[in-house]
């Protein structure tokens, strides 16, 4: 093998893969809406590896540019470690004031199950009322997924039934109906979900349809294998690129992050899956 | 005032209980003892219903929660006893209305303003905004007089009676509190009847120290109850760390129904106020939860 | 970067520029060098405007003012130099758009949280709700969509520009207020170019040790002057006192026309920038009027 | 003279009995809006005669209990003595929100101007936009007036253009114009304007009409007097009560409340009323 190959990892799971993928999409200038569970583990990575003037904005009104030290993962949003290691710390209510004034760059959410508009379910499977498993409830997404400008959404496992074409019920508003749908609802038109990352690849949105598409493959996933695994109708884009395996410096920062996050009783495992 | 003697005046059956604190002071204390006094028909309120909703509702004393989540112990997984509820009627069918994190906030400010209702950019074209169509608190759509815009508004909640847990207050119930916030000072303001718990009880020139930290006046609050670690198992700044091994635990220990009566009876029913449940979780526990102090903030208040 | 520096490069003829402090730290240094820079057609919003307005408009600088009170120096008087332009047209004639206190601040929340309007239980049946009917921020009423009841609604402002001056900022530009913050937080936070003008520059980890203190963070701050006694004749928290003495002499020293420019030339375009008015203030006053030191509002950050 | 009538005082302003009249309209027990100018003078007097207890709330969102030690007279609202010797700190939105929720038991307005509805007008002589006399503009007035459950309005000068039957402009609205028109204007049933106080005399309003009345003399104070300074043909008790003069104990607090106004630059001449 060459020196350049050589600096990429081989072995990986698909899990870390979706991590340093979604990771890779904050910039340094990026003002961040740092929401809990897997993109709290993709923003820490950033700010380690590409990212060290980050500014993150979490849930109870704080403000971050530095990482708590020493380094330690908050167990949620919550936590009071946050606290003494925050530029700002307000209500919920100055957090939502962030997003309202269209301030956020950029955020990432993890979810359930997202439909081929973008939009996320969270709330429950079968009908409302009499539901067949009841969810947990969305918090501050929907508002998240509404208001910020570049919204990234983490789905841990790509298997139809987590990406389906129609969802039971909306929690937090992707392109809703497609075309100009979320426009006429009343969001801000520089807004919306612009990637899908999953263990095998990333998706994007057709700029007129808002429907998500195969934009790029993650190493040695196919097309066909992206296709098989996604509940509906999947298009293609002209030329699907190919995604870089992870960096060793990325996969070792990912693992040391995930180390961190098992420290602070985060469910690695994400068991609760296998209700849905 | 005891805790006991706080709930048995001030929360009654039927009435719309709001909880403060989110993820930090969270009112587990006052909860509890509403789940002992065997309360009947609450509706519940709080910005994230998390494990204590999931309480209440196994527990059988709310039929109707005002929450954006209830999630279990420590991550974003549904509740066991939401799930029990919702999924198969046990103990009772409950009904869930699902708010989002900020919308809550904002129907809290609007009774904190005393004003009936607050924009919010959000939650159109979502479930939360259809539904549940029943259940009153739901929002609405008016068009903008200023800019023509259809705007989505929310309803002021103003709870019945009201709980917070707080570092500090004074006898009269100047109450203080600092570090993560979320909705407690605009909830607990929206309330008709007001409980204050408090970690310590302090002479009013604490209070004048730092007035901003005042997040409730006296003039309105109806119980002072000193209640030491009234939080756990969420933390309290400056007192005690969220207790996480006790939160992932409580997913495992309350899966299925007998383990799940078994943790009520060890954790509520089987104690008779805090300190009993204090004596459970143990010294050794304790001990390791208390916060290492980090004394800080002052500023020069002269004039 | 300088004062000057900064209004050179963010504050332009006709803009909307929204000024902080709410009778503590108010922004006189800023005023004062928007008038040595001859800025024209500025509009001005203040909660209230009092005596930095009346300069704003004897200078000429501003023909359109939005707030709730021109007041003189220490009392409920009308200001001079608003008399002069609103009676005679002298310098100009300007538009007084009157808002009520907390209307104006309802209006700045608005702008903070990024919404079209917001309600208030207020002036509807006032002048203030009638007039003035041509220039814009004009209160209306909707019906609430859950009472039925009509309410009246005060726009969002938004202002082009604002300047605060606080008691301590870092050098990024998260910036701390504490004691008597009155719209600050609100209305800076709703303008879409800021300065911050500060008592001192303090490294980032004094702001960390209480980032409740903090009213705007960094990502949205254009400039940040270092400017010590930037607020004087109001006072500063912690810093100085109100300089009662010379807000009192104004009314007199401006009451006719010639005394007002001796005025304005003694203490606005006669003198550089800060340090040039801080010589003619002299440093009896400054010692007089700075602030005993009364240190605290620590509390336990632990965890 | 007897014993009784020696703890009265003999000689006092008029500006004085308003300041003592206005002062014994306060409860130990009541939330008072302490609004600047002469409410802060009868606040600082109730403090120290018969409400030590009162629970004051300033527009600045201050409440306080206690006065500062040693007693200093506020210069006004924004005066940084409050901050240290306050319960609570809070913006202006924290004040309002106390007036809107209900909270205010009574407040005290002085003013320019007040109408036989208990209109105020605190804004301008002539037209809005051509005026004769541009006065300085309300502030907070207009919420405390709409939203205090008892509001006392003083009147320095018993004038008839102090107290017209009609006013230029409303800056802060009593009964409008009268009858259910507050009511139907959205103000909260249970508010409004409970008496008038005047160095002459105090005015109460009519529960249906909503017109001021003729309630209670001051001493040595006549009907006549009264109705011939009043800007409209004032209606007077059928039994009009006799106010008693100034205890020697409020004169010495008005006198020393007084003096720390002055020493803190308040105008105690009202000279601008002058420019009416």
């Amino acid at each position: 093998m060459g020196i350049e190959e050589e600096k990429y990892c081989t072995e990986y799971t698909g899990f870390e893969m979706m991590l340093v993928s979604a990771c890779r999409q904050i910039k340094n200038d990026d003002i961040v809406f740092n929401a809990f569970h897997w993109p709290f583990l993709a923003v820490h990575m950033a700010k380690l590896l590409h990212c060290p003037d980050l500014f993150a904005v979490l849930e109870v009104g704080q403000f971050q540019d530095e990482l708590p030290r020493p380094i330690k993962m908050p167990y949620s949003i919550s936590d009071p470690v946050l606290v003494p290691n925050s530029l700002f710390v307000g209500d919920s209510i100055d957090a939502l004031s962030i997003l309202q004034r269209g301030e956020i760059t950029i955020a990432l959410l993890s979810t359930s199950m997202v439909d081929k508009y973008g939009n996320c379910n969270t709330t429950v499977v079968g009908p409302y009322e009499e539901p067949i498993y009841r969810l947990p409830g969305g918090g501050g997404a929907t508002e998240i997924a509404g208001m910020a400008k570049r919204l990234i959404w983490l789905i841990d496992d790509h298997i139809k039934r987590r990406l389906p074409e129609k969802l039971d019920f909306i929690t937090d508003p992707g392109y809703l109906e497609g075309f100009n749908s979320r426009i006429k609802a009343g969001y801000p038109p520089d807004t919306g979900p612009e990637v899908i990352v999953t263990p095998f690849c990333i998706m994007k949105f057709d700029p007129e349809s808002k429907e998500a598409y195969l934009d790029a493959l993650h190493p040695n996933i196919s097309i066909e294998q992206v296709k098989e695994n996604t509940g509906w109708e999947l298009k293609i884009a002209k030329e699907v690129k190919q995604i870089d395996p992870p960096t060793l410096k990325e996969i070792e920062v990912c693992r040391q992050t995930m180390r961190d996050a098992i420290d602070q009783y985060f469910i690695l495992k994400p068991e609760w899956t296998t209700y849905l | 005032m005891p805790m006991k003697e706080a709930i048995e005046k001030l929360v009654h059956d039927d009435e719309l209980v709001f909880f403060g604190g989110f993820g930090n002071g969270m009112t587990f204390s006052a909860a509890h003892e509403i789940i002992r006094q065997n309360k009947r028909n609450l509706k519940v309120t709080k910005c994230g219903g998390g494990i204590m909703f999931d309480q209440l509702i196994g527990a059988g004393v709310t039929n109707h929660i005002v929450t954006s989540h209830c999630w279990n112990g420590t991550g974003p997984q549904p509740a066991y006893n939401l799930r029990r509820s919702m999924e198969e009627g046990i103990p009772q069918k409950i009904i869930y209305n699902e708010q989002s994190l900020f919308m809550i906030n904002m129907s809290f400010f609007a009774g904190y303003m005393g004003i009936p209702f607050v924009p919010i950019r959000s939650v159109v074209g979502t479930g939360i905004y259809d539904h549940p169509k029943e259940v009153g608190l739901k929002a609405a759509r008016v068009k903008c007089p200023f800019t023509g815009e259809e705007i989505c508004v929310v309803p002021a909640i103003n709870p019945d009676v009201g709980v917070i847990q707080v570092q500090r207050a004074d006898s009269e119930g100047n109450a203080q509190m600092w570090g993560l916030i979320g909705d407690t000072k605009y909830g607990i303001n929206a309330c008709k009847k007001i409980i204050v718990a408090t970690e310590e009880i302090v002479d009013k020139k604490v209070i004048m120290e730092s007035p901003e930290r005042t997040i409730i006046g006296a003039h309105k609050v109806d119980a002072v109850v000193h209640e030491p670690w009234g939080a756990h198992p969420s933390s309290m700044q400056g007192f005690y760390y969220t207790d996480l091994e006790y939160r992932f635990k409580y997913a495992k220990e309350t899966k299925i129904i007998e383990d799940w009566e078994n943790w009520l009876e060890k954790w509520v029913t089987g104690v008779e106020n805090r300190q009993g449940y204090l004596k459970v979780l143990g010294d050794k526990k304790i001990n390791k939860l208390k916060a290492k102090p980090i004394i800080q903030g002052a500023v020069n208040y002269g004039y």
